[in-house]
Order: structure tokens, then C-alpha cells, then sequence
């Protein structure tokens, strides 16, 4: 990676320590999810609907019940029925009935994979046997699996109460759940004063997060009505909120453990099995485990939208885009909220565009109900106006790295959605794009016979949200900091946060000793996704280290019995300014400090960071006579401000692009007409697996 | 259990990261069920439950499997070794070190698989090309990492081994 | 998963007397990297498994002097780390070293794949080619069928009910003899052909004097293309020849649309992979 | 005065007009000069004292993690938006 120079000199941050729960994780003792043991655990099992779209008209559990070692039996009616509000979350959108219907069905079935009861056994197989044994009697309707049948005039409505909002209007009756439109400028006159103007439509797949940890849930609900919680999630608090409001419970009555968790990319910010297990556990009065199966993970959780994405440009004979418009048509899934919000925000970012008009359209279907995947919506219309940008230049021979500095979006410019872009750097990483290696170098290098090679460009935007975080420090009388927090840890955030600690106390990032703890014991936190658990979180831990500090010099003035003014705290060392004898490390002065523990914690909510741009190049070489392609050489250049561990962020520029080729290469939801995902596996799936060098 | 009653339970005999124990299972469960459940270590991950993530890699006389795809019957008077065996009293095995100074794992829920399956490629061909380390691990899935800081623990481990 | 018992037997005389008294509630079980799937997935209820990994028979690799006897639960790896079988049968371990990854390979058999009868199982093209023989225990005794007879439709094979594959007999090169294997999958590891093909060709005095085409994923099992086979018989070796035999493959098979490709893509595919490996098979032969 | 541009669809509000000078010592206050101006407007902004679920202001270029009481300057640029979730 290659790192532009920085103002500050750090100690600290941009070193590559190793990580704090690195040890766990190599050998095998990090707890996950579907590790956890607890005295008297019983595992569970949920029955899913075998039909995309159907009514529920009876759930017959006699016969489950009857069966040896099973302990209890739960359907929707052990659920309260929950209003259809909006949630006022701060990452979670959708209603409160639409969050409860997700995770049980209540008299409706929206897709394949759907909960519509579940169970606890004495094990595992009992669990899995007696659940075949609910009857279910189901009304079986006609599926709707794309956003065109959802959009046809004749189509089934899925959603048959659910008021949508089409431009302000409220609406029934209708598989588009909301129209948004987002206007600058004259959008007509701007494509009447191009030269050319150019339109395409593209047709985006459903795909996967694809983490290769199931999700899992674990509950405990006690004789005072509190729920314990242990699952794997990227936001604990919002588990707690979303459990609570499904089980009607105040939030201090739900305890949520996050577990290490096994990859999310946004998929496991929503909840599915905590309220199951929760009420199971309250009916059987054991400890509850549940984990999925990987076809229920790929038929009942996630997935990214698919959908279709239609965007046309005008520009001037200079190569100026004048206008642009697009209508975004994103499956939602069962339940609304197919982030056509973001993807509107991303679809014009990376340009100046005097008159733009977007139409965002989140559409029900019946596939299971949406969830983030690296920044939702975004990869969906990046495809489509970076594949046109591609094809006007390749029409009129322009170089595609040029028109995009040309027309490139700066701080001030004016956003499809309004604001004005504040500081950003998408016109660094094109420039840092064109003096790279790959960009310069020849594409047809070592090319095997039968063989075709292409290089393709595209820029990209998220917005890096801010948001609530709380972080706490406590110095152990070994002179080494506990630091507190309470975003779970999907990728070394542990350690990007305590080298954050560390930079400020000027110690080694070893020091410090971090733990993600409960929704207990530590202030509400916002969850790891969006790109803000380094930037807000980190945050919290530069302010709490900076009162620990400020706490340092206090109590050392008063061993000292001086002013307070007089102590200097300099990387780990105390010391009086005028007396030269008052000097003590940080280990020395911990074992014996006056007035108690030395102790500091800051919370924030922060608003976002301004977005981050990348600019991405990809030589693929394609097999003649067979169309295989294979990615030969990609280069990522990410305006990702300053790297604090190099090596994680580049593990996520690396990661992020190892998913979107297997999106753009081979990933998707094969659907039946029934509505039936028919490739539920890893195996047909097709996810990238190691990415093997031709030549070898 | 309600069909089960004709299925007894079966003694085992068999070696797991060197030490001998008798084990009393269902003759129906996974070598990696019985890792899992039965002797109680978790290093073993399940990704897919049908072999194709390799999360649950272990070796049975030193040859790697996906511990899924195997029942914890076939594992009687065999050697099984596993994630929890492989760092020693003096410390952690280069490849352990090397994943975690090369940052080759993030969520690390693939990272005891890969471990396992490298230390195997390792123990047999001490210096492997970049190539054949990419085809030893390919029935690996990470989903985090894009495999490439994996290959360069591995390769790191040989040179330091 | 309903529950089963687990049975080792020693010898044939043992998983015959097992096989008899489970009937159609037990299977065999090799690799197990099908069967443990398929019986979690529902597809059948057992009361018994059998491993036959502990029948000398099945497990051996053995060497006469007209065959290379491969026994049924003979796991992949035990193929490709011999060098003798290597060197002599290229065609049989182009397959056996791509079915799944290192992990499958420690355990899965060509036997099994056999058995398991999928109509794009890697394992079976080349066996064709290598026109081998299937050695099968019974009740009745012993009875040997060529391989091109085993399958009968997707997941089901020649066996009757209480018999099992022993090995498979599978002929030693004669001179002038090559076989290859190759399929096509979008990724580059771990994937289920969309289309596959396996060829051999005996030339002598520049001439093909035999040869076998057989396809998969192409049709209910992998088949043996016997228009295209026979066209090559008694043919020159000319880009011609080899180019109207791919033609005659292409266009004989009957693959369906399928989220793993769909009809005219694995047509055309077969029409490459016969041209690829009738050139592979050829150079192995030393013909060019 | 604050510079406000209304979104699409409280553009009802405005006969068609996007950009609305209005002033505001803070949002709040903004808000309710909004409101005198175009009656109705603030129940489609303000819920229980807070801005609406599901709805951001952004100001500045920077969407506001205050709501209400986030100070505006004489010239700020305000702008009513779906709050975006997700990961």
C-alpha cells in the first residue's frame, strides 16, 4: 500500500502490531456464536416455509410436541403483535411489525426459508426430526421474484395492509412500498443542450454477504422476565432494541453478549433468531442455542438487493456531462427498505453534474428481506453508470481515466441529492490511478493464446457514517490500560482502536487491553458497519484517553502534593515541570496511586466523514471459446484518510474486492419460477474461492 | 428420542491431538459433531455442514478432511489432529505466528481451516510455490480477507521453518 | 436426520450379509462426501451405514497383467500420488485430482462418484474412455458390467439391491494410447462441471484406430458419444477430423437449462472440451 | 437567513419551489418559521420533539447528529433527506 504523506509524525498508528484477539483466533479458542456452552443448554430448530408466497391458514404443533425430549414449541402467537411504526433507530429502518413478521411469520408467508415456528429439544437431531412433525397448512399464491412482475399492473400484492409512500402520497395496493425522486437543475434542458446522450439499463442479480459463520443466537430469559443474549452480531445494542421491541420488553430487560462474530459485511446487523430463542428458552426454562443451516443463511438471511438500474447521460462535445438520470428499482425483499435512499446518494457521486433527476423505487418481492451488504445500494448503481460512463468514451475515444477527472466531484460540489460535498478525495485517487504501475503498464504482457484480455476503470463512493459511541479506560496497577467498548469486533477493530488509546498515552498498542463487552456494561453503541466503528469509536478512545491523561495528572499532583499545572504526562513517563526528583513511570505510579482508580470515558455521536471514493482498475482475461474469465491483475486505490493498522485496511480493500469479483463474475440467487432459491449451497453458489494464478 | 430407539450408541477408541480417549457417540454424528459436541473443543468450525467452505478441517492420519463429511465412528483407532493441537507448551507454530504478523485472518471464523489444512501442506512440501499453496488451499473459503495475505503467511511460515 | 446405525465389515461376505439384512435402508459408504450429505439432506432414511473402508478389496490398488484394479473406496489422492499411475493413466488423473478440493480428495473415490451416478460427475468420462470394467459383489455372486452400463439415470445406478461395487478393472494402455479429461467451470476450484468431457484415442501409423468420447452434465448420466467416437475410427489426424468430431459431439448431447448453464452454452462448450481433449489425448498417445 | 432546499415530495408545500430562504437561529426555530410560511410542513418534519424517524437534515454538507438544536449561521444550507441505515 502506498501511503501519502502524512503532516504528523505517529508512533503508534500506522505500525501493524498484532492484533489483541489474534492469539484466541489462531488457535482455536475465540468463542463464536455456535461455541458458546452453558449449563443445561438445549439446542433448537426453526421450521421455514417451503413456498415464496403463501397464506398460513393452520399451524398444527400437537404432534411435535407429543415427541420425546422436545421442550418447547413456539409460533407467532407467543409473539406480541407490534404496530407498524416506524423504528427511530439510527441504523435500522423498517417498522416495528415488519421487524417481527421477518422473524416469525404471522399468518403470511413473504418468502422461501420464512420462520414460521420453532422448537427446543433435548438435542440437536430430536430438534431437527420433530420439527418435520409441525403441520403447516398454507394457501400457496403466486410468487413475485423480480421487480418487474412486482411492478406489473396485475401483480399479486404481497404486503396486502402495508401503506406505502409513492412522492408523499400514501398508497395502497402496491409492491412499491416507496417512491423517493431526488431533483437538481433542469434535467430535460441539460440533455437538450448535449451532444450525446447515451441511456442503459442494467439487470443487477441478488447475491450474498456470504460470511462463512451461520447465524446463531443463545438465550436465557430468567424467572424476572430478563432476557440473556449471546449471539453474533455487528450491533449488540441493536439487538437489544430489536429483541426487546419484538418480545414487548423494556431494553434493560434484554442482555445482549456479542460473541466473536464470523463476517457480516452488513448481514448480520438485523436480527432473526434471538426472539425465537428468547421465547423458547422462557417456555422450556433452559438455555436455548440456535444456529442455522448455510441454505437457511442464504434462503432467510440477507441478501444484497438485486434489481434494475436504468441511467442516462448527456455531455457536451468536450466531454462535460451536462445532465444525468437514472431510476433505481431495488428488490426490497418481503419486508420494505432496499436502500434506494443510498443508492440515489451513490449513483451520481463521483461527478459534477449540473441537472440531475433520480427515481428510487423499493420494491417487495418474494425473497428474504434485505439486508446491508458494504455499503447497501451503492455496488448496484456504481455497476450501471460506471459500465455507461465505459461505453461513452469507448463510443467517442475517450480515454475513460481523463473523462472521469474531467467531470470529477470535488469539495463544493453539488450532490444529486443537495448538499454540497464537503472535503472528499475522489480527484487524488483518480490522479493516484493514473501514475499507478497497473494503469501504465501493458495489458496484453504474458497473454496465453485463445486468450483476450480487457482493462476496465470505476470509481466508487460510501459515506462513512459517524454516529453513537462509548468507550471506557481503566489503568491496571501494572501500568497497562483496560479499554472498554462495546463495538463487536468483525475485523481487528479491537486493535484499531487501542492503537488509537495507545497513540495518545504514548505507550505501546500492546498496553493497551481491549474487551468488547455487554450492552450492560458499557453506554449504547451504534453498530460495526458503515464504515464508522475505526473513525467513531477510535473517537471515543482519543477523547477517554485524553481525560485519562488530564486523570493521570491529577492524582500524580496530589501524590505529589503539587499543582497540578506543574505535572507533565509524556509517553507513559509522569513528571513534576520544575523539580526534576518527581518523576515516575506509569507502572510505578498505577501500583500506588491516591484517590482511587484511575479511570476516564467518553462517549460521541458523530456525524459522518465527509465519504470515502476509490478508484478501482481490473485486467481480466477471457477464454475465447468458453468465456471463462479470470481477474489476472486489480489495483485498488482508496481514499481511506490515515490507515491506523496498514495491513487491516488493506485487508479490507483486498476483501472488498475479492467479493465484488465474485459479484460481478459469478455470485447470484438462482431463483425457480416458484420462487425457490435452487442454488442454497456454497457449491452452486459460487463465491470466490481462492483466486488461482493462471500460470500455475 | 422418538425413531432412534433401535440406535445404540458406540465406543470409540481414538487419539485426538495426541492424547488416547474412549468416546461414547451416536453412530449417526459428524467427526466434526463429535469434536464439537462430544470431546467439547470448538476450534473446529462448521461454515457449510457439506464440504465445501473447509472451516472444519482436521487431519485423520495426516491426511486433511473436512471433519462434516466424515462420522465420528470412522475415526475409531485413528489420529485426529485439530486446531487446539497445534501451538505447543513452547509456543505457537510458525504458521500461527505468521497469520497473525501478516494479518491473514479478520474475522478468523476460517482462520483454525486454513491453519490446518497449511500446516498439512507444510509438514509434506516444506517449500511450496505460491501456486501450489493457492491450489492446496482452495477448498478454503474466506470470505474476509481475499485469500492473498493468506498465501503470504504461508509462504512466510515455509521460509521460517 | 433419522437416525442410523454405523457397521464396519471386514470382508465382502460380511457388508453382503449386512447389505441383505438392511435392504434398502442401508448404503455403502466410501468417501462419504455424497452420501453423509444427501442422508443429512433427507434424500434417504437409513438404518445402517456401512463403511467398507475396512474391506481389503476395496481399499487396494493393484497391478495384473492386463488391468490397473482400482478398488471402489480407493480415495483420489491414493491415485495421484502414485507415480506409476500417473504416468500411465494421465487421462483417470486429470479427474481424480480436480473433484473437489485436497480435503474431498483425502476421501472421496472414484467408486464412489460412480455410485453416486451425478449425471456431471468428474469421475466417470475418463473411466469410459479407459473402457473399464465394474467388478460388483452380490448376493448371486460376482458380476462384472462395463462401466458405460453402470448409470442409469441422475442418482441412479445398474446395483441391485444388496450389491455393491468392489473395484474397477480398468484395461493397461497399449502403445499409441491417450486419454484426457477436462471440464468447464466458471470459478477455477471447487465447482460442479457444466460441462465435461473425457476422450481417448489409440493412433497408429498416423491413424486413429480407436478412440471414445464420453460427456457430462450434458445428459441424465455421462455418456458415451458414440457417433463421434466412431467417426474417428480408422480417420487421419487432421484439425479436420478432430473439428467434425467435436461438431458430431456437440451436436449428438441433450443437456438441459440449469442454473449451472444453460442448453446452447453447454452444447458449445461440449464442442470445445471434445476438441481440447481429443488434442490432449492425442500428444499423450505421442501422436504429435 | 438559511438557505433551505425542501425535498420532492414537501415541494406541494412550496408551489413547486425547491430553495426557501427562511430564517433560524437554530433548527428548530427554522423549522417553525418553516411552518409559518407553509402550514402543515412541520408534521412532516418533526415527531415527538425530534426530527421524524427516517428523516435527516443535513447542514452544511454534514448531516446533523443534533437535530433540532444544531445551531445554524446566517448563510447555512439546510437540506431535508431520508436518513440512510445500513452497513
Amino acid at each position: 500500500m502506498v501511503s501519502t504523506s502524512d503532516k504528523k509524525e505517529y508512533k503508534v498508528i500506522g505500525t501493524r502490531p498484532i492484533r489483541h484477539d489474534g492469539y484466541d483466533k489462531v488457535t482455536g479458542r475465540a468463542q463464536y456464536g455456535a461455541d458458546i456452552k452453558l449449563p443445561g443448554l438445549v439446542l433448537g430448530a426453526v421450521l421455514r416455509s417451503p413456498h415464496a408466497h403463501a397464506i398460513i391458514k393452520n399451524i398444527d404443533t400437537s404432534e411435535a410436541e407429543k415427541i420425546p425430549g422436545v421442550l418447547a414449541v413456539m409460533t407467532s402467537d407467543d409473539l406480541p403483535r407490534l404496530d407498524d411504526v416506524q423504528r427511530a433507530s439510527s441504523e435500522e429502518s423498517g417498522s416495528e411489525k415488519h421487524l417481527s413478521e421477518n422473524v416469525l411469520a404471522y399468518k403470511k408467508v413473504m418468502y422461501k426459508g420464512h420462520a414460521v415456528a420453532a422448537l427446543a429439544a433435548i438435542d440437536q437431531n430430536t430438534a431437527e426430526e420433530a420439527i418435520k412433525k409441525i403441520k403447516v397448512d398454507y394457501e400457496i399464491l403466486e410468487p413475485v421474484i423480480n421487480v418487474d412482475q412486482a411492478m406489473h399492473k396485475d401483480a399479486p400484492i404481497i404486503l396486502e395492509d402495508f401503506e406505502a409512500d409513492h412522492l408523499g402520497k400514501k398508497v395502497l395496493n402496491t409492491n412499491v412500498a416507496l417512491h423517493e425522486r431526488y431533483d437538481f437543475g433542469d434535467v430535460e434542458k441539460g440533455f437538450s443542450n448535449s451532444d450525446f446522450v447515451l441511456e442503459k439499463e442494467v439487470n443487477m442479480q441478488t447475491v450474498h454477504q456470504g460470511y462463512i459463520e451461520p447465524h446463531n443466537a443463545t438465550a436465557i430469559w430468567d424467572e424476572e422476565n430478563r432476557v440473556k443474549i449471546w449471539t453474533s452480531t455487528q450491533g449488540s445494542f441493536v439487538v437489544r432494541d430489536s429483541v426487546s421491541k419484538v418480545l414487548g420488553l423494556d431494553v434493560s430487560r434484554v442482555r445482549v453478549t456479542p460473541m466473536e462474530i464470523g463476517g457480516g459485511f452488513g448481514g448480520k446487523i438485523p436480527i432473526y433468531l434471538e426472539p425465537l430463542a428468547a421465547i423458547l428458552s422462557k417456555k422450556s426454562r433452559r438455555p436455548v442455542k440456535l444456529v442455522m443451516t448455510r441454505t437457511d443463511v442464504f434462503e432467510a438471511t440477507g441478501p444484497a438487493p438485486g434489481g434494475k438500474v436504468k441511467v442516462k447521460l448527456g455531455v457536451d462535445s468536450s466531454g462535460k456531462m451536462l445532465a444525468a438520470k437514472a431510476v433505481i428499482k431495488l428488490e426490497a425483499g418481503g419486508f420494505p427498505e432496499a436502500f434506494i435512499e443510498a443508492a440515489s446518494k451513490c449513483v451520481f457521486s463521483c461527478y459534477d453534474i449540473p441537472s440531475t433527476r433520480i427515481d428510487g423505487y423499493d420494491v417487495i418481492v418474494n425473497k428474504p428481506s434485505s439486508a446491508p451488504y458494504r455499503a447497501p445500494g451503492s455496488p448496484q448503481v456504481a455497476f450501471a453508470i460506471e459500465t455507461l460512463v465505459d461505453e461513452i468514451c469507448s463510443e467517442k475515444g475517450w480515454n475513460p481515466l481523463e473523462f472521469r477527472i474531467k467531470n470529477v466531484a470535488r469539495k463544493g460540489t453539488r450532490t444529486a441529492l443537495g448538499p454540497l460535498y464537503t472535503r472528499i478525495g475522489l480527484e487524488e485517487c483518480l490522479k493516484a490511478a493514473k501514475k499507478s504501475d497497473h494503469w501504465k503498464s501493458k495489458l496484453d504482457d504474458n497473454l496465453s493464446p485463445g486468450k483476450k484480455r480487457g482493462r476496465g476503470i470505476a470509481s466508487g463512493y460510501w459515506f462513512n457514517i459517524g454516529f453513537k459511541s462509548h468507550v471506557n479506560l481503566a489503568l491496571n496497577t501494572d501500568g497497562t490500560v483496560a479499554l472498554t467498548e462495546g463495538s463487536t469486533d468483525i475485523g481487528g477493530t479491537r486493535a484499531s482502536i487501542s492503537m488509537q488509546a495507545a497513540e495518545v498515552l504514548g505507550i505501546p498498542a500492546e498496553d493497551v487491553r481491549p474487551t468488547v463487552v455487554d450492552t450492560d456494561s458499557i453506554g449504547y453503541t451504534d453498530v460495526t458497519g458503515g464504515s464508522r466503528t475505526c473513525y467513531a469509536t477510535g473517537y471515543a478512545a482519543y477523547l477517554a484517553s485524553q481525560k485519562l491523561i488530564q486523570e493521570i495528572e491529577e492524582k500524580a499532583a496530589l501524590k505529589w502534593d503539587i499543582d497540578v499545572e506543574e505535572v507533565i504526562y509524556e509517553n507513559g513517563i509522569i513528571k513534576s515541570k520544575s523539580d526534576s526528583e518527581l518523576k515516575m513511570t506509569l507502572k510505578e505510579f498505577a501500583d500506588d496511586s491516591p484517590g482511587g482508580p484511575i479511570t476516564a470515558n467518553a462517549s460521541v455521536d458523530l456525524e459522518e466523514a465527509g465519504g470515502g471514493f476509490g478508484v478501482h482498475i481490473a485486467d481480466v482475461e477471457i477464454d475465447e471459446s468458453t468465456g471463462k474469465t479470470d481477474v489476472v491483475r486489480y489495483t485498488a486505490i482508496q481514499d481511506c484518510g490515515k490507515a491506523i493498522h496498514p495491513s487491516y485496511v488493506e485487508g479490507q480493500l483486498q476483501g472488498g474486492a475479492t467479493q465484488g469479483i465474485g459479484w460481478a463474475l459469478n455470485e447470484e440467487y438462482y431463483m425457480s419460477r416458484d420462487g425457490i432459491m435452487e442454488n442454497s449451497s456454497y457449491l452452486d453458489y459460487r463465491n470466490a474461492y481462492f483466486l488461482r494464478p493462471s500460470d500455475d | 428420542m422418538a425413531n432412534s430407539k433401535k440406535v445404540k450408541k458406540i465406543q470409540i477408541t481414538t487419539t485426538i491431538n495426541g492424547q488416547e480417549m474412549e468416546l461414547l457417540i451416536p453412530p449417526y454424528i459428524s467427526l466434526l459433531e463429535t469434536l464439537r459436541e462430544i470431546v467439547g473443543i470448538t476450534g473446529t468450525k462448521e461454515g457449510c455442514n457439506d464440504g465445501n467452505c473447509g472451516a472444519c478441517t482436521v487431519t485423520i492420519d495426516r491426511r486433511i478432511v473436512d471433519s462434516c463429511l466424515v462420522l465420528g465412528a470412522e475415526i475409531d483407532g485413528k489420529n485426529v489432529e485439530t486446531i487446539e493441537g497445534m501451538a505447543t507448551p513452547e509456543g505457537l507454530h510458525p504458521l500461527q505466528q505468521a497469520f497473525l504478523e501478516e494479518a491473514a485472518l479478520q474475522c478468523g471464523i476460517c482462520t483454525p481451516g486454513f491453519l490446518v489444512a497449511s500446516k498439512n501442506l507444510l509438514d509434506k512440501e516444506p517449500n511450496p510455490s505460491e501456486g501450489r499453496i493457492r491450489h492446496w488451499l482452495a477448498g478454503n473459503l474466506c470470505r474476509c480477507t481475499g485469500y492473498d495475505k493468506i498465501v503470504k503467511a504461508v509462504q512466510k511460515a515455509s521460509e521460517n521453518s | 436426520m433419522h437416525p442410523y446405525n454405523y457397521y464396519a465389515p471386514e470382508n465382502i461376505n460380511d457388508a453382503l450379509g449386512l447389505l441383505e439384512k438392511f435392504g434398502s435402508k442401508a448404503r455403502c459408504l466410501a468417501g462419504g462426501t455424497d452420501i453423509l450429505v444427501q442422508t443429512r439432506g433427507g434424500r434417504f432414511e437409513l438404518d445402517a451405514i456401512i463403511d467398507v473402508k475396512n474391506i481389503p478389496e476395496l481399499t487396494k490398488v493393484e497391478w495384473t497383467k492386463d488391468h490397473l484394479l482400482v478398488g471402489s473406496a480407493v480415495p483420489c489422492y491414493l491415485l495421484y500420488e502414485d507415480e506409476k499411475v500417473t504416468s500411465q493413466f494421465p487421462g483417470i488423473i486429470d479427474a481424480a485430482s480436480l473433484i473437489g478440493g485436497i480435503q474431498i480428495q483425502s476421501r472421496a473415490s472414484l467408486g464412489g462418484n460412480l455410485c453416486n451416478a451425478s449425471p456431471s460427475a468428474d469421475g466417470i468420462c475418463p473411466l469410459i474412455v479407459h473402457n473399464t470394467i465394474c467388478v460388483i459383489a452380490g448376493p448371486k455372486g460376482s458380476r462384472e458390467i462395463s462401466v458405460d452400463q453402470f448409470c442409469v439415470s441422475p442418482g441412479k445406478n445398474v446395483l441391485d439391491e444388496g450389491e455393491f461395487l468392489v473395484s474397477l478393472k480398468i484395461p493397461l494402455p497399449n502403445s499409441g494410447f491417450g486419454a484426457a479429461y477436462e471440464r468447464f467451470i466458471p470459478r477455477n476450484e471447487m465447482d460442479i462441471a457444466v460441462a465435461a468431457v473425457g476422450s481417448s484415442v489409440v493412433v497408429d501409423g498416423g491413424k486413429i484406430t480407436n478412440s471414445k468420447i464420453a460427456l457430462a452434465a450434458v445428459g441424465p448420466t455421462p455418456i458415451y458419444a458414440e457417433k463421434a467416437s466412431e467417426f474417428l475410427l480408422g480417420k487421419d489426424v487432421s484439425e479436420d477430423n478432430l473439428d467434425q468430431a467435436s461438431q458430431i459431439a456437440q451436436d449428438s448431447c441433450s443437456p438441459i437449462t440449469d442454473m449451472r448453464g444453460d442448453v446452447e452454452f453447454r452444447k458449445h462448450l461440449i464442442g470445445v472440451l471434445t476438441r481440447r481433449t481429443l488434442d490432449l489425448a492425442l500428444e499423450r498417445a505421442g501422436g504429435n | 437567513m438559511a438557505i433551505v432546499y425542501l425535498p420532492y415530495k414537501l415541494r406541494h408545500f412550496s408551489m413547486g419551489s425547491n430553495v426557501i430562504d427562511v430564517n433560524g437561529k437554530n433548527l428548530k426555530e427554522l423549522i417553525n418559521n418553516l411552518e409559518n410560511l407553509f402550514p402543515g410542513i412541520k408534521l412532516e418534519l418533526v415527531e415527538n420533539n425530534k426530527l421524524k424517524p427516517g428523516l435527516s437534515a443535513v447542514i452544511d454538507g454534514r448531516t446533523t447528529r443534533l437535530g433540532l438544536i444544531h445551531k445554524l449561521k446566517e448563510d447555512s444550507e439546510v437540506h431535508f433527506l431520508p436518513a440512510i441505515a445500513g452497513g
